[in-house]
């Protein structure tokens, strides 16, 4: 009964993808005019057939490496880099969303000038240049230094560009910021080893971590590598002879996404972690549990620490004197620990620098790279100074680049003031932000993916990043206009005339030290490659034991504290004018499209307000008006906001979004004494969640790591049925049953697989009223539950875990549907066929996961968000229904390239959209007919924590589930 | 109803039936009374020789079996009053009637199960926490005892009203629109609803609890939608027997009353394929392993497949096909042999609802079991013998009877 | 229309033609205003089909998790109230009822109308709703065709054969009306009339075939009521959802079917009876006959209902019991209990004779009935839906005005159709009333008894 | 010899049914009678057989349960499609379908069936209809030859006729 069938499956299928790329076509007509002239057919260019490009991430500092996919000439995804040794192919959410910052429709087209009344007047670029050049050329004659660069740092190479531009016009005035920039870490690790360097981290090596605060899983420093390592010590693995999972504690205020993965989340006030980190030290010194040679003098150690005795530290933190000599226990003995610190004071960084050397971690957990450092923001003290000078009217003319200060920098900096004062306001970028409303000469800028750049984000590691497309607008890269600007000029010319010529010759000068290949090879590899990965040496580090300034313990906690944190997705503000992130629920709070003032029940009780109601938080720099958002993930006493809303411009998904918490910080902090108030406003926070308790049900399952130990498998109460009871003679899938195991411990709930599914597969955002209206479209969705509250005790912090079509075997949504639409393909996939689909709605109905998604409307990419569509995607019309499909595309493409290569298909070919993006390798794909296959291998490692979601309905999932592990409470 | 006319009616009703010869001989009182014996001494031998088991199994089916066709019959006269039917004078309502004693007898042989209990609910043995507030011995009984009783109560209070003048002249009166008489209007309905009532309690506590995971919402209804079919099947098989019994000129040869009942056989055997098929595919589709193991093991499961299907054909595929053709329903013989078969076909059914929850690989059905059940038709043929004379009576006494155009 | 001569205790064949034949006399303009009314609001109903089309289905307050609300509800409602008609003119006719007679065309009408009523709502739910014939089997290249394990496909066969079925069985039993409307009449009626009565003249080779056709019909519709009903339970009861997947559903249905359908017939015949004047036809033995029907109904949907409830409590699963716990208590619970006090307190009342037939109080009853048994199918509908398996997808969900609207002109739609036929076609079944009418003198008398 | 129709009319179909009979008796064959209601006792006094339309409906019926299974099964054969896991024969489902579609067919057939025997839709009344019986007369037409008619007249008053009116033909 075969027979019929491959043919059929096949003309689906080609069915779906043809008319996908017959969807997306006319969409990318007239991009796909200007780029590739079909006229002159481009032998390099084949249509259907994708060519990749290795390039480097600029999202954040991290600096991952990426490579870009590229269709007719359009890139339409970003992916990790393999090559990489930091992202090792894996890309957050925020890294493949900068494709909505390349597309984005409120890219600056034109070279605009700022008339006198403030109207934005459109120009040539030659005009632009010139009036640049003229007032470059007028400040520079004014005196020196009249001219300053602000801009973030772009790589060493722009540096020197920036550098030698600013030389042209006889100044020096650099500025290159970041908005987070680890300045604390930096002082701490100056304090102790004279370097401003950040160590590298090895969490993997650990048996121990804490974190001071860092929310590695999400913002800190590079939360692709550590969530990686993260997940590598959460495996559990043989320790000393028992089966144990790392320990891991978080202290901080909010029970964050990395806090939620931990095994204790020790809620102290803002600020209080340091007095905790300084206490454990203190116990670490008295127990003597300090390796003997970490060349610290004891005496000096103890009598620094002093003060922190753990009970006193209790009685000003509140945190139990158990709980602290508790830390101090596990985080001695352990073989091999790691204590980190995300907070603004370096105090709690120097502590947790100080718990890893005397314990005789460094080496081990942490580290120092010898070599080339990485390239450096300025201090804040430049930045001050820099923004002081403006201020006092010694700049002529300012070159503003990449960063928005006017967003991010804290009211006191009295940004927007200083630049007032600069005659000559030049900014260029992609999408006009708070901080271009400022200038009075604002350039298209070429996106990253669009320009020739480098990253050095570490010793040893230079990221490659070469345009991956033609320019979608009329933009230059900021490196040209620099440099054509510089040309202007009489006196001495840059070496270079633009970025490209700057950037290869800069990396021909490294190919003497890339051994062997002449300098055209490695260029040609290095491209390949994406950048230049050497070996990265430990450099030896000479501690300075000199008694340090013995800290003095925090002050007593304030009544009420508002703590800013970065939004996982939003970053310092950059994520916001991207729909995708935007849409993409926090994934503790579950909340989009908006900011919130997160509180304990008791918090909100105190202050007498609701969820909803919006409150003003005051703090010494400012206020800021935001609705509360009630749950127990924060410590009382403390109001939580996320930062990256609350633009008034940058574009249309950003603008009028939310509010600002930089509004309310000092520089540099995080933190702040607060006073709140209800406004008597309110409005609706959106979030795509419904209950947010489990019921008992098998959604997501956990086991405790003990459990696992003893070999017990945790036994629902259900009552078994005895006796045969399959109603239908199973269905056999001769060739392929592709299949999926998810290992619900790896998962951060990082969301990469969300994102990566958006780009995917052509899946259209709703905005906040579509999710509030319940008409989300996300295939893969992040399902979060708080454990029961008599539970908790033996539960994890947080369940979360991805959710999305089972794939079912026996599925529900199948046989309701009344034109096949819906139906079982012979490789056991839940087929979905768009074209035949009328929309009865009755699959999802009767879907028990709810996973699939209903087009309640014609879905929008406003051009040139169009170009970024999958041609190998059907897009979706008004009135059907979709969902996960396993991206049926790439295992089409995978056994199309097999049978043309005339070979078997190997295990691992296929890699779906969503297991390629996860930073943990949480998600397997592979053929469950192949009991060899990765994943099967996967299931069977790990038997004792298998499960699948709601199996009690004999749905028969393709997707196994592998339990989360939590550690039991009240055991050692 | 105007006086006049109910005296006119008193007397048509009390016209003086002819004599009969009681309709049940000596010689199958005789028989009856030794099937009883059979039967009991069967029951006991299988106690004491470790049959127990197999024993109370067949005591259950056969219990629900009788209980259900004493009772279905009943109900059926009562929903004669409820229609206004009077296409039988009052013949239809004492052959309903008369089996009601057996109500009584089964009424005290539920007791019995008490001490058969641990052999036939599993959750005797094996407590099931979720479900102890509802599935516990002491409860059980109460309930259903109380249930019983009531029901074999108010079916005593009706007919004691059925068989009296006023709705004896009242069914007679064929060309008339009246209601029936005021007591029967109150006992009639009351008989219905209790009927649908403790049926399903029984169907919940007596069937399904013996599978304490399986239920179906619908399983009550079936349940009493097959006792009242078997009730129906009776009565024919009763009226043709007495037809042939009654020499010749009777209701049952010179009226349409085994037309009547062919029809009524016909349908409601299409109604509780219905019903059966309404589950069936429900379950089916559902495809939730709580409840398909319990039609799995029967329907799709050897032994009990065969079973399955004989039920099938004995209760619809056969009452289905014959007695579509109007001639058939007006033949005797066939009219009967469909009855008959049809009811061996309802105690095959209730053996295949209860028996695979206790023994799923086997049928245990032996000379035991076909004894316990021959003793208990015993039973139920003396306990209907007083009945059938009233009947005899009724159906001789040449009452007029509404015409019947096709 | 002239005020209704009463005709005599004893009608002749004569008097009831008279009485039936006078409603059929041109109406007044209050009358073509009422018209007018029903029809503007269909036309807005219309209009916003119209726009929801265009746009797609987000106009309505359809959501994640419920797919299916108010347009579904309005389907099973109205499918429901068709099923009293085959009822009265199939069932009671094989079970020889004698107060059918006089009530079984209009209510037989009111399933025409309420089935055409019905049949729109799955087309207007469609997501692509010009693909709608996909659901029937029809040869094309691709040779695709339906899934008839699809409860959907039932549905698109059991729905339209009963409309197939019911209109058939309606023109049957008018054309002999029709031919005696046909020499009452005069001008274009005549000619009207005359078309439709396709020449009958009641030679006894006519009658002999077509009583037993009509016989034959009847038994064939007999099932077909069973079977629609039940076709449209199982678009539920075959899903896995808690709160839908039961077996109890398809009798159920019906039952509620038949309840709601005759409390209809009931709330239009009250009105009607009076406005044409024929109240000498529709006797208090009628109503008494349809209130019990209603109460019998009644009470086998009680039965349902605690059925349901007990069996989620005796089977304990948490899932199933959370989702009925929302049922009886969660956000809508109000809901269910104005359906039990409309569906399963309020009937109790027609246990009283007296009620019954106290047309005032019966009509009461019905509305309410009818208010009940919508609320019944929205309860089961659209609230198990909002909770479900999935914790994090459970949501609540608002009906938009559209939706709001067009079932405002489903209702205008039927009542509209309805009032246009009772003027054009004889609404009682003069030959039926006639074969009977020696129970109708009895009615009569008993009235006249009463009122005396 | 020319024809003649003798129209009688009765006020019931007792009456009518008994004129029947004598006619009959009479040895009269070539009658035709009309009614304002089906009437059994006047069947009776005719005496056809049952009317052939029931075939008619059963075989509507059967073809019908035929379809059903043709396009269940054939379709389903034509795209081996798994839903669900469900079986290709899938009985259950199919079941339905052909319920629906033999009553489908068995009513129309029955219909149409009816329709044809009676011969309408028609346009030409038979000799003698006249509108009363369709109202509350019952009409017997006789059509006989001259010689003939006096005698049928008389039998047919005697039998109870309200009025007899002869007509020629």
């Amino acid at each position: 009964m075969r027979e019929g069938l491959p043919i059929s499956r096949r003309s689906f299928i080609k069915l779906a993808a043809t008319a996908g790329a017959a969807a997306a076509l006319p969409g990318c007509e007239p991009a796909a005019r200007k780029l590739i002239p079909y006229v002159v057919p481009d032998e390099n260019v084949v249509p259907g057939v994708p060519s990749f490009f290795a390039t480097t991430c600029s999202e954040c500092p991290a600096g991952c490496g990426a490579v870009a996919r590229i269709r007719e000439g359009r890139v339409i995804k970003l992916e990790g880099n393999p090559a990489d040794p930091i992202g090792q192919g894996a890309l957050c959410a925020r890294g493949q969303a900068a494709l909505q910052g390349l597309y984005n429709p409120d890219r600056l087209a034109h070279p605009q000038v700022r008339g006198d009344d403030g109207a934005l007047r459109t120009v040539s670029w030659d005009e632009a240049e010139k009036m640049l050049g003229d007032r470059l050329a007028a400040a520079s004659k004014a005196g020196k230094d009249r001219v300053a660069f602000f801009g973030s740092p772009q790589g060493p190479t722009f540096r020197k560009i920036a550098l030698a531009f600013l030389g042209v016009y006889g100044s020096s005035r650099a500025t290159f910021y970041e908005a987070i920039n680890q300045e604390p870490a930096r002082v701490a690790a100056k304090t102790l080893f004279g370097r401003r360097d950040l160590p590298i981290y090895r969490i993997d090596q650990a048996e121990a971590l804490i974190s001071f605060g860092a929310d590695f899983l999400e913002t800190w420093q590079s939360p692709v590598e550590l969530a990686r390592q993260y997940s590598l010590f959460r495996t559990p693995q043989k320790r000393r002879g028992a089966l144990t999972i790392g320990r891991s504690t978080y202290v901080g205020p909010r029970l964050s996404m990395t806090a939620s993965k931990c095994d204790d989340w020790i809620a102290t006030a803002p600020g209080a972690q340091a007095d905790v980190a300084w206490s454990v030290l203190n116990v670490l010194v008295k127990q003597r549990w300090i390796s003997p040679n970490s060349g610290f003098d004891l005496a000096a150690l103890s009598n620094a620490v002093a003060n922190f005795d753990p009970a006193a530290t209790s009685a000003r933190t509140g945190v139990p004197v158990e709980t602290i000599t508790r830390l101090g226990e596990t985080f001695g003995k352990a073989d091999g620990a790691l204590a980190i610190a995300g907070t603004d004071d370096s105090s709690a960084h120097l502590a947790a620098m100080i718990l890893n050397a005397v314990t005789g971690n460094f080496g081990k957990t942490i580290m120092f790279l010898a070599g080339s450092p990485a390239e450096e923001t300025s201090t804040p003290d430049e930045v001050d100074a820099a923004v002081d000078a403006m201020r006092g009217g010694e700049i002529d003319a300012a070159f503003i680049a990449g960063a928005n200060p006017v967003f991010t920098m804290p009211v006191s900096a009295r940004m927007a003031e200083a630049l007032q004062k600069v005659p000559f306001v030049v900014w260029a970028g992609g999408v006009p932000d708070e901080t271009a409303a400022m200038a009075s000469l604002i350039l298209p800028a070429h996106h990253p993916l669009e320009a020739w750049r480098d990253t050095a984000p570490r010793a040893g590691i230079r990221g490659l990043g070469q345009p991956v497309m033609q320019p979608v607008f009329d933009s230059k890269p900021v490196g040209d206009i620099l440099l054509a600007a510089a040309g202007r000029s009489s006196s001495a010319k840059p070496p270079w005339a633009t970025t490209a010529a700057a950037v290869k010759a800069e990396w021909l000068a490294l190919a003497s030290k890339a051994d062997g290949a002449g300098p055209e090879d490695f260029w040609v590899n290095v491209r390949r490659e994406g950048g230049l990965f050497e070996e990265q040496h430990l450099s030896a580090l000479k501690l300075d034991t000199s008694p340090f300034k013995a800290p003095v313990p925090a002050a007593a906690q304030m009544e009420l504290s508002v703590y800013a944190y970065p939004h996982i997705f939003l970053y310092d503000g950059r994520g916001a004018d991207k729909p995708w992130l935007q849409e993409l629920p926090e994934p503790v709070a579950q909340i989009v499209w908006d900011s919130w003032a997160e509180m304990h029940p008791e918090t909100a009780r105190k202050l007498g307000v609701a969820q909803d109601d919006v409150i003003e938080i005051k703090t010494e720099h400012g206020a800021i008006e935001a609705p509360v958002l009630v749950a127990s993930t924060v410590r009382p006493g403390v109001i939580a906001v996320p930062l990256g809303q609350g633009h008034r411009a940058y574009g249309r998904y950003a603008k009028d979004v939310g509010t600002n918490a930089w509004l309310i910080l000092a520089a540099g902090a995080t933190c702040a004494g607060a006073t709140a108030r209800a406004t008597g406003k309110t409005r609706r926070l959106v979030s795509p969640l419904g209950k947010s308790d489990m019921m008992g049900r098998s959604i997501v399952e956990a086991m405790s790591i003990e459990q696992l130990a003893r070999g017990v498998i945790p036994k629902n109460e259900a009552e078994e049925v005895t006796g045969p009871f399959e109603m239908y003679t199973p269905w056999k899938y001769p060739g392929h049953k592709w299949g999926m195991t998810i290992d619900v411990n790896a998962c951060t709930g990082c969301s990469a697989c969300v994102t990566a599914c958006y780009a995917e597969n052509n899946i259209p955002w709703v905005g906040k009223e579509g999710v509030d209206n319940g008409r989300i479209m996300s295939w893969i969705r992040i399902e979060r539950y708080f454990p029961e509250a008599k539970a908790a005790a033996q539960a994890p912090l947080l369940y979360l875990a991805p959710m999305l079509c089972q794939q079912c075997g026996h599925a529900p949504c199948e046989p309701v549907c009344p034109v096949f639409a819906s139906y079982h393909t012979d490789e056991g996939l839940n087929g979905q066929i768009y074209n035949r689909c009328v929309g009865t709605r009755y699959c999802e109905n009767n879907c028990p996961y709810k996973v699939r998604r209903f087009n309640w409307f014609v879905p929008e990419w406003p051009a040139p968000l169009n170009l970024q569509l999958n041609p190998d995607v059907t897009v979706r019309g008004a009135g059907v229904m979709e969902k996960c499909t396993f991206c049926v595309q790439r295992i089409q493409f995978g056994e199309l390239n097999a049978k043309t290569e005339d070979r078997e298909l190997r295990d691992g070919e296929i890699v779906t959209a969503c297991q390629q993006a996860c930073p943990t390798r949480a998600i397997t794909f592979g053929d469950s007919n192949d009991p060899a296959s990765a994943m099967m291998r996967r299931r069977e490692d790990h038997e004792l924590r298998n499960y699948r979601a709601l199996e009690e309905l004999n749905t028969q999932p393709a997707i196994t589930y592998l339990r989360n592990l939590y550690r039991e409470k009240g055991k050692a | 109803m105007s006086t006049h006319l109910q005296k006119a009616h008193r007397e048509r009703g009390a016209m003086k039936p002819r004599a009969v010869e009681s309709v049940v001989g000596t010689s199958t009182r005789a028989v009856a009374g030794a099937m009883i014996v059979l039967g009991a001494t069967a029951f006991m031998l299988a106690l004491s020789r470790g049959g127990a088991a197999i024993a109370w199994q067949a005591y259950l089916v056969n219990l629900l079996f009788f209980l259900g066709v004493a009772q279905g019959a009943l109900v059926a006269s009562a929903s004669f009053y409820l229609t206004q039917a009077k296409w039988g004078g009052s013949t239809p309502y004492r052959l309903g009637e008369a089996f009601a004693p057996f109500l009584w007898v089964g009424f005290f042989l539920f007791f019995g199960l008490y001490f058969g209990r641990s052999l036939i609910f599993p959750w005797v043995t094996h407590p099931i926490a979720q479900k102890a507030a509802w599935l516990n011995t002491p409860f059980l009984f109460a309930r259903d005892g109380i249930g019983l009783g009531v029901m074999a109560a108010a079916s005593y209070a009706f007919i004691r009203v059925s068989r009296g003048a006023d709705a004896r002249a009242w069914t007679i009166a064929t060309d008339d629109i009246q209601l029936p008489p005021h007591s029967i209007r109150v006992r009639a309905p009351l008989v219905a609803v209790l009927f649908a009532v403790v049926y399903t309690l029984i169907a919940f506590d007596l069937v399904m609890s013996l599978a304490p995971v399986w239920r179906s919402t619908l399983f009550g209804w079936y349940f009493f939608a097959g006792c009242f079919w078997s009730g129906l099947t009776a009565m024919a098989l009763t009226a043709v027997v007495l037809r042939s019994r009654l020499g010749e000129n009777n209701l049952f040869t010179n009226s349409t009353v085994l037309h009547d009942f062919g029809k009524m056989v016909f349908a409601f055997s299409v109604f509780w394929i219905y019903l059966l098929f309404a589950q069936y595919i429900v379950i089916w589709y559902g495809d939730l392993p709580v409840e398909t193991f319990f039609v799995v093991q029967r329907v799709h499961h050897l032994p009990w497949s065969p079973l399955s299907a004989a039920c099938l054909v004995l209760i619809w595929l056969i009452p289905f096909t014959v007695l579509m053709s109007v001639r058939a329903k007006k033949t005797p013989v066939i009219l009967g042999t469909v009855a008959g078969l049809g009811l061996v076909g309802m105690w095959l059914e209730r053996y295949v609802l209860v028996v695979p929850s206790l023994s799923l690989d086997a049928v245990p059905f032996g000379p035991t079991q076909f004894l316990i059940s021959i003793g208990f038709l015993g039973a139920f043929l003396v306990s209907a013998m007083p009945g059938l004379n009233r009947v005899a009576q009724a159906a001789t006494s040449g009452e007029p009877v509404g015409d019947d155009p096709e | 229309m002239a005020a209704a001569p009463k005709i005599s205790a004893e009608p002749s064949y004569r008097d009831i033609d008279r009485s039936v034949l006078r409603v059929m006399e041109p109406a007044g303009l209050a009358y073509w205003a009422w018209i007018g009314f029903c029809f503007t609001l269909v036309a807005i109903a219309a209009a916003l089909w119209a726009r929801q089309i265009y746009t797609g289905l987000g106009v309505t307050g359809l959501r994640q998790p419920v797919m299916w609300a108010i347009y579904i509800t309005n389907f099973v409602f109205w499918v429901g109230i068709a099923h009293s008609g085959t009822l009265i003119s199939a069932i009671l006719f094989l079970f020889r009822t004698k107060w059918r007679t006089a009530v079984y065309r209009a209510a037989e009408t009111m399933t025409i109308f309420a089935v055409a009523t019905a049949g729109l709502f799955p087309l207007i739910h469609l997501g692509r709703v010009w693909f709608f014939y996909w659901l029937l089997p029809y040869p094309n290249e691709r040779s695709l065709q339906p899934d008839f394990r699809s409860p959907l496909v039932w549905d698109a066969f059991a729905v339209s054969t009963y409309l197939t079925i019911s209109a058939l069985f309606w023109t049957m039993g008018l054309i002999p009306d029709i031919a005696n409307a046909r020499e009452a009449a005069s001008g274009w009626r005549k000619k009207f009339y005359t078309v439709l009565a396709m020449g009958w003249q009641g030679t006894d080779r006519q009658w002999r075939h077509y009583s037993m056709a009509y016989l034959l019909m009847a038994g064939l519709a007999t099932p077909l009521v069973l079977s629609v009903h039940s076709v449209v339970s199982w678009d539920f009861a075959m899903a896995i959802n808690p709160g839908w997947h039961s077996t109890i559903f398809a009798p159920y249905f019906v039952a509620g079917a038949i309840f709601s359908g005759v409390a209809m017939v009931i709330t239009l015949l009250i009105p009607m009876r009076r406005l044409l004047g024929i109240e000498d036809l529709l006797t208090e033995w009628h109503f008494d006959n349809l209130a019990k029907v209603v109460l019998l109904t009644s009470l086998v949907v009680s039965y349902a209902y605690i059925t349901e409830a007990f069996m989620t409590w005796y089977a304990g699963d948490p899932i199933e019991q959370m989702t009925f716990h929302m049922r009886y208590f969660g956000p809508w619970g109000w809901m269910y209990w104005v359906m039990v006090l409309c569906n399963c307190v309020m009937p109790l009342l027609l246990f009283s004779p007296r009620i019954r037939v106290n047309l005032r109080a019966l009509w009461i009853v019905t509305i309410f009935v009818n208010i009940g048994m919508w609320f019944e199918r929205f309860v089961i509908i659209a609230g198990s839906l909002t909770a479900n398996f999935e914790p994090s997808q459970w949501a609540g969900y608002r009906p938009s005005i559209t939706e709001i609207m067009i079932t405002v002109g489903s209702f205008a739609w039927f009542v509209g159709l309805f009032s246009l036929f009772s003027r054009f076609l004889p609404i009682i079944s003069m030959t039926e009333l006639k074969e009977g009418i020696v129970w109708l003198r009895k009615a009569l008398k008993m009235d006249r008894a009463t009122a005396a | 010899m020319s024809t003649v129709a003798i129209i009688s009319s009765f006020a019931d179909d007792t009456q009518c049914a008994n004129a029947i009979e004598q006619l009959r008796a009479a040895q009269v064959g070539d009658f035709n009678t009309f009614s304002p209601i089906p009437s059994h006792r006047i069947e009776r006094a005719i005496g056809r057989s049952k009317s052939p339309v029931r075939w008619i409906v059963l075989a509507g019926g059967i073809l019908g349960v035929l379809a059903g299974l043709a396009i269940t099964i054939g379709t389903t054969y034509e795209w081996r499609l798994n839903a669900g896991g469900k079986p290709l024969l899938s009985w259950p489902p199919f079941i339905v379908i052909c319920f629906e579609l033999m009553v489908l067919l068995g009513g129309i057939f029955g219909f149409l069936g009816v329709m044809m025997l009676s011969g309408v839709p028609t346009t030409e009344m038979e000799p003698g209809y006249d509108g009363r019986f369709g109202e509350d007369r019952f009409g017997i037409v006789v059509r006989c030859d001259e010689a003939e008619a006096a005698r049928i007249e008389l039998v047919l008053k005697e039998s109870g006729a309200e009025e007899v009116v002869r007509e020629g033909a």
